[in-house]
């Protein structure tokens, strides 16, 4: 199935305002925009209908936006070999994303890094710590704004 | 398990041990195999791309400053004076070679190639201030002096640094908290 | 595991810290322990985040690429190549020919050298220290080739968006089929060796047991899935690059010595790939063509805004790159996937109820290397 | 004793004054101060060996540039590790840390009493002599156990524990093992059975080849000893990889030291052991020994006892180079699942043979149909 | 050495000597400690391998801190390692010298410029005795740099004043 007949099984399935836009020019596995509250079902039933299949998450990663923060899913179908992407989209000052680790397990240490790197809360995550920088590390590094310490522990960054 | 593949699991393992053992012997026992190079004595010439330290031929470089641009840890310095006909001349050209990282982008984007590689890798120094070259020869002694000062950040006397007391601790890499 | 567990006694928290002689760098497990038998295990990662995504955004896309080096040391070719083939993708730069053969060249090469340093700390780690030394004389003969081709033994940044930096020195191919001639039988002698000794397939067999649902779940790729019974190799199934010129087949683990998915199987998954290497460098040695090595990329590289998501078939599973271009001459946001990040996911699930010798066993079998994993 | 004493107040006046059990004293001191030094520059020179033999089976030079071809390098160890720091752990048990190197090489080095290095080269001929060693060889799990608990190491309590199992649990097999050798010989003695393996027959007269059970129980004897020094594939209690450095991960200066040379001590005594019932100890090939003058028999004996106990001990380290590391419960397994039963089969073989043909091995049997 | 053992004048022909020889024992005997963080790490076994051979110098890798002498620091040293690489440091027992190998641990090399959590340079952690340039160096100037270390424990005085 190519990205946009995924994208219509999700609008009648979902309907309009979860599957709220559909981005397709130079984004390479098109990306389908869902609702944030949703993303666990969405996954879960991407995963699970037999039309689609999407059986392993290839990737999640943060990005930072000036106005907003987006998680995006890159997903994979390892049967019927095919790929979407799904994004969602939380505001900048308190990200918050439902988690997806009980749908797909891998997700657990991605979600951690984007809650370390960027400052995006994952609701309902099992062990949400800092998983690269250490406990007591000021701010999150990824974030456009962030402005690096000038000491840490009393060694000069 | 029945007998069978009790003796079984004894001739496996003592057959498989063998045969471990007869490459080992055979290694062991033939001296031709091996392949050191002593290396203080039989230095081995590298190949001939070899990213060795840089070198800067004075002369022909134009202080374009490309190499300093596209350097991706900005460890060459430059400074010039544009002279009277036009002409810039270089009044430092020093590479800090303790923090170079060899990739050669530099020596790729050099207009006039002169910048390029040696095959120089020995430069084992005991301060942090040998390891910038100086390409320039320094109009007097004091700037050369205020060049090495600025390159060495005074490093943290030795027992600053966080952890306690030394020899009483629990070895962190082979105990830890207990 | 056929010993029971012993009564609930209190448990000791082991620190299997930073620096241990076989966490393959720094990693650190907190291993709780009842006696020998590991009732818990949380891998404690970062000690060497070099925060490459940050530097990604500050240095343009050709100034990245010697990064890509130290993102896997171990296969430095590989990374390099992974990142020139995602900027081509989202730039939609055609490469010429025989850059693309010489990658191939160079990417399994590299994946020989980093199997080799693989095969060698796992046997190493299981207590004989003699292939390890086998194996790096072996992998010293590739750094040669290397040096040759581009220069440095161990970090290339051979590859160029658009192509590769240098063109192959003439007599590279003769010599690389010296090596390949004398390489080959060595792979069987290592066999003979340590592969099929008693004590070596007592210590892995029934070890480390991850099944084929787990380690599509839990995200694991390349050797440690293939491991599991899944026969799927980016090369094959998804090709990229001139890979689908080459005839190879992909190794699979099916229960040879124990159950399907364990720590022997995942080890044999490598041994027999260097073997398909070496037969896909025989037939790029003879089908490669000649012509220009490098595209034509204006100076000031600026990719049109766009995001793709590129992956590739690292030694170590599946390299990913992520990137968001703003049509800035460097990078909005690149986040790296890399396959020994995910091989922890499953590390606490697999490590119960095993004995600390067989966590040396389960980590040397998922081959991690540290800075893929904290990046 | 007595007769040493004698021999000697008769060569030195003065001594006759002393009362007997001073000359008895002075005698036992330097025969101890003759088997340390051989013992201690053993081990150092059996340090430098293991390097050179792992650098040959690894294709690479072992340490050369220390003194003519690196044969002062265990003497540069020695000196640095004597000139280190002496480093003791805060929260450590101070007693039994100090102790248990003291412990760990006396076990090691209290076997070489029985050692018979050549026909009458020995320092003390018990006639309990194998018994003992098997009684000395136990102290060392004892100090390998203060070691492990003493250090307050989690790594070295592992290692510690590991030590105790093993080497206890490989005593079965290696006083079992030992049992053919004194069955066939009837007595404990070490100088009594190498005499046993004396004859004619040459070669032939070694225990190994008096009969198959023998045979085997020299392998399963040499294997079981491996364990018994925690050699590869049996170095569980220091492993390298898993435990960091075992038992003595806190042990640095010459403590350390003291662990090492115990290690190479128990190979010897272990390698000793194994050539002095197996392979006919002094007993020179084809050379009746006790015919030749003294000094001739001891030294060509004591080279003839020397040169099989260095090449058990160069197979030894053949064998560390080669193999992996076992695990625990594999070790356990091998121990009393495999060992145990086979070494009693040859007790049990050994013993019947002995009735059926009346002590004879084959050798002799067949000598006996040629020669009708 | 803590105490003034001998209190005979600095630098007569019998301390010589004995400076020599103990020197001498430390220089050819210089275990260093298996602590390979980054790509160094990599160089650093192939120096230890069977084509270069630091075992030809007497120095064999050590797992434990207590029983190395040598600490080559190979590789980046992060602020979250920082820590760990002191207290390794401290575990050493006294006559413990140090090489930085590679640029990272020099002056924190490629990573100098835009990296928040990467130690400029190790010596802002512990005190180092010798640099080797490289990223990474080959194993031919890691054993320079050994060598050079050899020609500093040579000329260290241990008794009489301290030098």
């Amino acid at each position: 199935m190519t990205a946009r007949e995924i994208y219509e099984v999700l609008r009648e399935k979902f309907g309009e305002e979860v599957v709220t836009e559909f981005q397709e020019e130079n984004v390479d596995p098109p990306a389908v925009v869902v609702a944030t509250e949703k993303v666990a079902e969405v996954l879960t039933f991407l995963r699970d209908d037999p039309r689609t299949l999407f059986d392993s998450l290839m990737c999640l990663s943060g990005v930072d936006y000036e106005d907003r923060m987006e998680v995006v899913y890159h997903l994979h179908s390892m049967t019927h070999l095919h790929k979407v992407t799904v994004k969602v989209r939380t505001d900048r000052e308190n990200p918050k994303v439902p988690t997806v680790e009980k749908v797909y397990p891998v997700a657990s240490f991605h979600e951690r890094e984007a809650y370390d790197l960027l400052g995006i809360v994952f609701e309902g995550h099992s062990d949400l710590r800092r998983i690269l920088l250490p406990e007591d590390w000021p701010g999150h590094p990824l974030r456009k704004d962030y402005v690096y310490p000038d000491s840490y522990h009393g060694i000069k960054v | 398990m029945g007998l069978k593949q009790y003796l079984k699991n004894i001739w496996e393992a003592v057959y498989t041990i063998a045969l471990g053992m007869k490459i080992t012997a055979r290694y062991g026992i033939d001296p031709s195999e091996e392949i050191t190079q002593q290396y203080p004595e039989e230095k081995r010439q590298p190949a001939e791309r070899f990213r060795g330290f840089l070198h800067n031929d004075v002369p022909r470089c134009i202080a374009c400053t490309m190499c300093a641009k596209t350097c991706p840890v900005d460890c060459i310095e430059i400074e010039f004076v544009t002279g009277e006909d036009k002409k810039r001349k270089l009044t430092r050209f020093d590479i800090n070679i303790g923090r170079c990282m060899y990739c050669g982008l530099c020596v790729e984007v050099c207009p006039t190639k002169c910048l390029t590689h040696t095959d120089g890798y020995e430069k084992a120094s005991l301060s942090r201030g040998e390891l910038i070259l100086h390409f320039v020869e320094p109009a007097s002694a004091e700037e050369e002096e205020a060049q090495e000062k600025e390159a060495e950040p005074e490093p943290a006397p030795a027992g600053a640094a966080p952890a306690e007391n030394p020899s009483g601790k629990e070895p962190e890499g082979t105990g830890g908290e207990n | 595991m056929e010993i029971e567990r012993l009564p609930e006694s209190d448990e000791l928290l082991i620190n299997m810290g930073p620096q241990h002689p076989s966490t393959h760098g720094v990693l650190r497990i907190l291993l709780r322990t009842d006696g020998e038998l590991v009732t818990g295990a949380k891998p404690d990662i970062g000690y060497l985040h070099r925060s490459l995504e940050k530097i990604a955004e500050r240095v343009t896309y050709a100034q990245f690429m010697p990064f890509t080096d130290r993102l896997d040391y171990l296969a430095a070719a590989n990374c390099n190549c992974a990142y020139a083939w995602a900027v081509e993708k989202l730039a939609g730069i055609e490469v010429p020919e025989r850059a693309e053969y010489i990658r191939v060249i160079v990417c399994e090469l590299n994946r020989i050298a980093s199997h080799l340093i693989a095969f060698g700390a796992f046997t190493a780690d299981m207590g004989a220290f003699t292939p390890f030394l086998y194996g790096i004389r072996e992998r010293e003969r590739i750094n040669d080739l290397f040096e040759m081709i581009c220069g440095n033994r161990l970090t290339y940044n051979y590859a160029r968006i658009g192509g590769v930096s240098h063109d192959l020195p003439d007599g590279f191919l003769d010599e690389l089929k010296d090596f390949l001639d004398y390489f080959e039988p060595k792979i069987d002698e290592y066999n003979q060796l340590i592969s099929y000794n008693k004590i070596f397939v007592h210590r892995l067999a029934n070890v480390a047991v991850v099944s084929k649902e787990d380690a599509i779940a839990y995200g694991l790729v390349g050797p440690n899935l293939r491991g599991s019974g899944v026969k799927w190799d980016l090369r094959k199934d998804e090709p990229y690059s001139v890979y689908d010129r080459f005839e190879f087949d992909v190794p699979v683990g099916f229960g040879e010595k124990g159950t399907v998915g364990d720590a022997f199987d995942r080890y044999m998954v490598r041994i027999r790939e260097m073997k398909e290497s070496v037969k896909i460098l025989r037939q790029a040695i003879e089908q490669i063509p000649d012509g220009p090595v490098m595209a034509k990329v204006p100076r000031v590289f600026k990719p049109g805004p766009g995001e793709v998501y590129f992956r590739a078939e690292n030694p170590r599973g599946e390299l990913g790159f992520y990137i968001v271009s703003k049509g800035g001459t460097s990078p909005y946001r690149l986040k790296i996937r890399t396959g020994s990040f995910t091989a922890l996911t499953i590390f606490d699930k697999v490590a119960r109820g095993h004995l600390i010798a067989d966590i040396i066993a389960l980590i040397g079998s998922f081959d991690i290397v540290l800075p893929e994993i904290d990046r | 004793m007595d007769s040493a004493v004698a021999f000697l107040t008769s060569k030195i006046p003065f001594l006759a004054s002393l009362p007997f059990w001073v000359v008895a004293f002075l005698v036992m001191l330097v025969v101890a101060l003759v088997i340390l030094g051989f013992a201690l520059t053993y081990e150092g020179i059996a340090t430098y060996i293991e390097r050179k033999v792992a650098a040959d089976i690894q294709v690479r030079i072992g340490p050369n540039r220390v003194g003519p071809n690196g044969w002062f390098q265990f003497i540069a160890d020695g000196v640095k590790l004597l000139m280190k720091e002496d480093l003791i752990p805060a929260k450590a048990d101070k007693f039994l840390f100090v102790l248990a190197p003291y412990l760990v090489f006396v076990g090691s080095f209290a076997a070489f009493v029985v050692v018979p290095f050549g026909i009458s080269l020995i320092a003390a001929d018990l006639n309990i002599g194998v018994y003992y060693v098997m009684a000395v060889t136990s102290l060392v799990v004892i100090g390998i156990l203060l070691a492990g608990w003493g250090s307050n190491n989690k790594w070295a309590l592992l290692g510690g524990m590991r030590a105790a199992a093993q080497i206890v649990s490989y005593e079965v097999p290696v006083g079992m093992a030992l049992l053919p050798a004194v069955i066939l010989a009837g007595s404990l003695s070490l100088q009594e059975i190498i005499r046993s393996q004396g004859g004619y027959l040459g070669i032939f007269g070694w225990n190994i080849f008096h009969n198959p059970f023998t045979f085997f129980s020299f392998f399963l004897y040499f294997t079981a000893a491996l364990a018994e020094t925690n050699r590869t594939p049996f170095d569980i209690p220091e492993a390298e990889s898993e435990l960091v450095a075992g038992y003595h991960v806190e042990y640095s200066g010459i403590r350390f030291a003291f662990f090492f040379m115990a290690e190479y001590g128990d190979m010897f005594v272990v390698c000793a052991l194994a050539a002095a019932l197996y392979l006919g100890g002094w007993q020179v090939p084809f050379v009746d020994v006790s015919g030749l003058s003294p000094l001739l028999a001891n030294l060509l004996s004591l080279g003839v006892f020397l040169a099989k106990v260095i090449a058990l001990i160069l197979v030894m380290m053949w064998v560390r180079w080669t193999l992996p590391r076992l695990r625990v419960d594999q070790l356990m397994r091998m121990s009393w699942k495999y060992l145990v039963p086979l070494t009693f089969v040859n007790v049990l073989g050994v013993s019947v043979w002995v009735l059926a043909f009346d002590g004879k091995g084959i050798p002799a049997l067949v000598m006996s149909l040629l020669g009708r | 050495m803590k105490k003034n053992l001998l209190q005979a004048p600095e630098g007569t022909v019998m301390l010589s000597t004995v400076d020599k020889f103990i020197n001498w024992s430390r220089r050819s005997s210089l275990w260093y400690l298996l602590f390979a963080t980054a790509c160094c790490g990599i160089e650093l076994m192939q120096t230890g391998a069977s084509r270069y051979d630091l075992d030809r110098f007497g120095a064999v890798f050590r797992a434990t801190p207590r029983q190395s002498d040598l600490m080559i620091v190979a590789g980046t040293i992060t602020h979250k390692m920082a820590e760990r690489v002191k207290r390794l440091y401290d575990q050493m027992p006294e006559p413990k010298y140090v090489i930085a190998m590679g640029s990272c641990a020099n002056t924190g090399g490629p990573f100098y410029k835009d990296s928040y959590c990467v130690v400029k340079g190790v010596d802002l952690i512990i005190p180092v005795d010798v640099y080797v340039p490289g990223c990474p160096p080959r194993p031919e100037a890691l054993i320079d740099g050994i060598i050079q270390l050899q020609k500093i424990i040579d000329s260290k005085k241990n008794f009489g004043e301290k030098a």
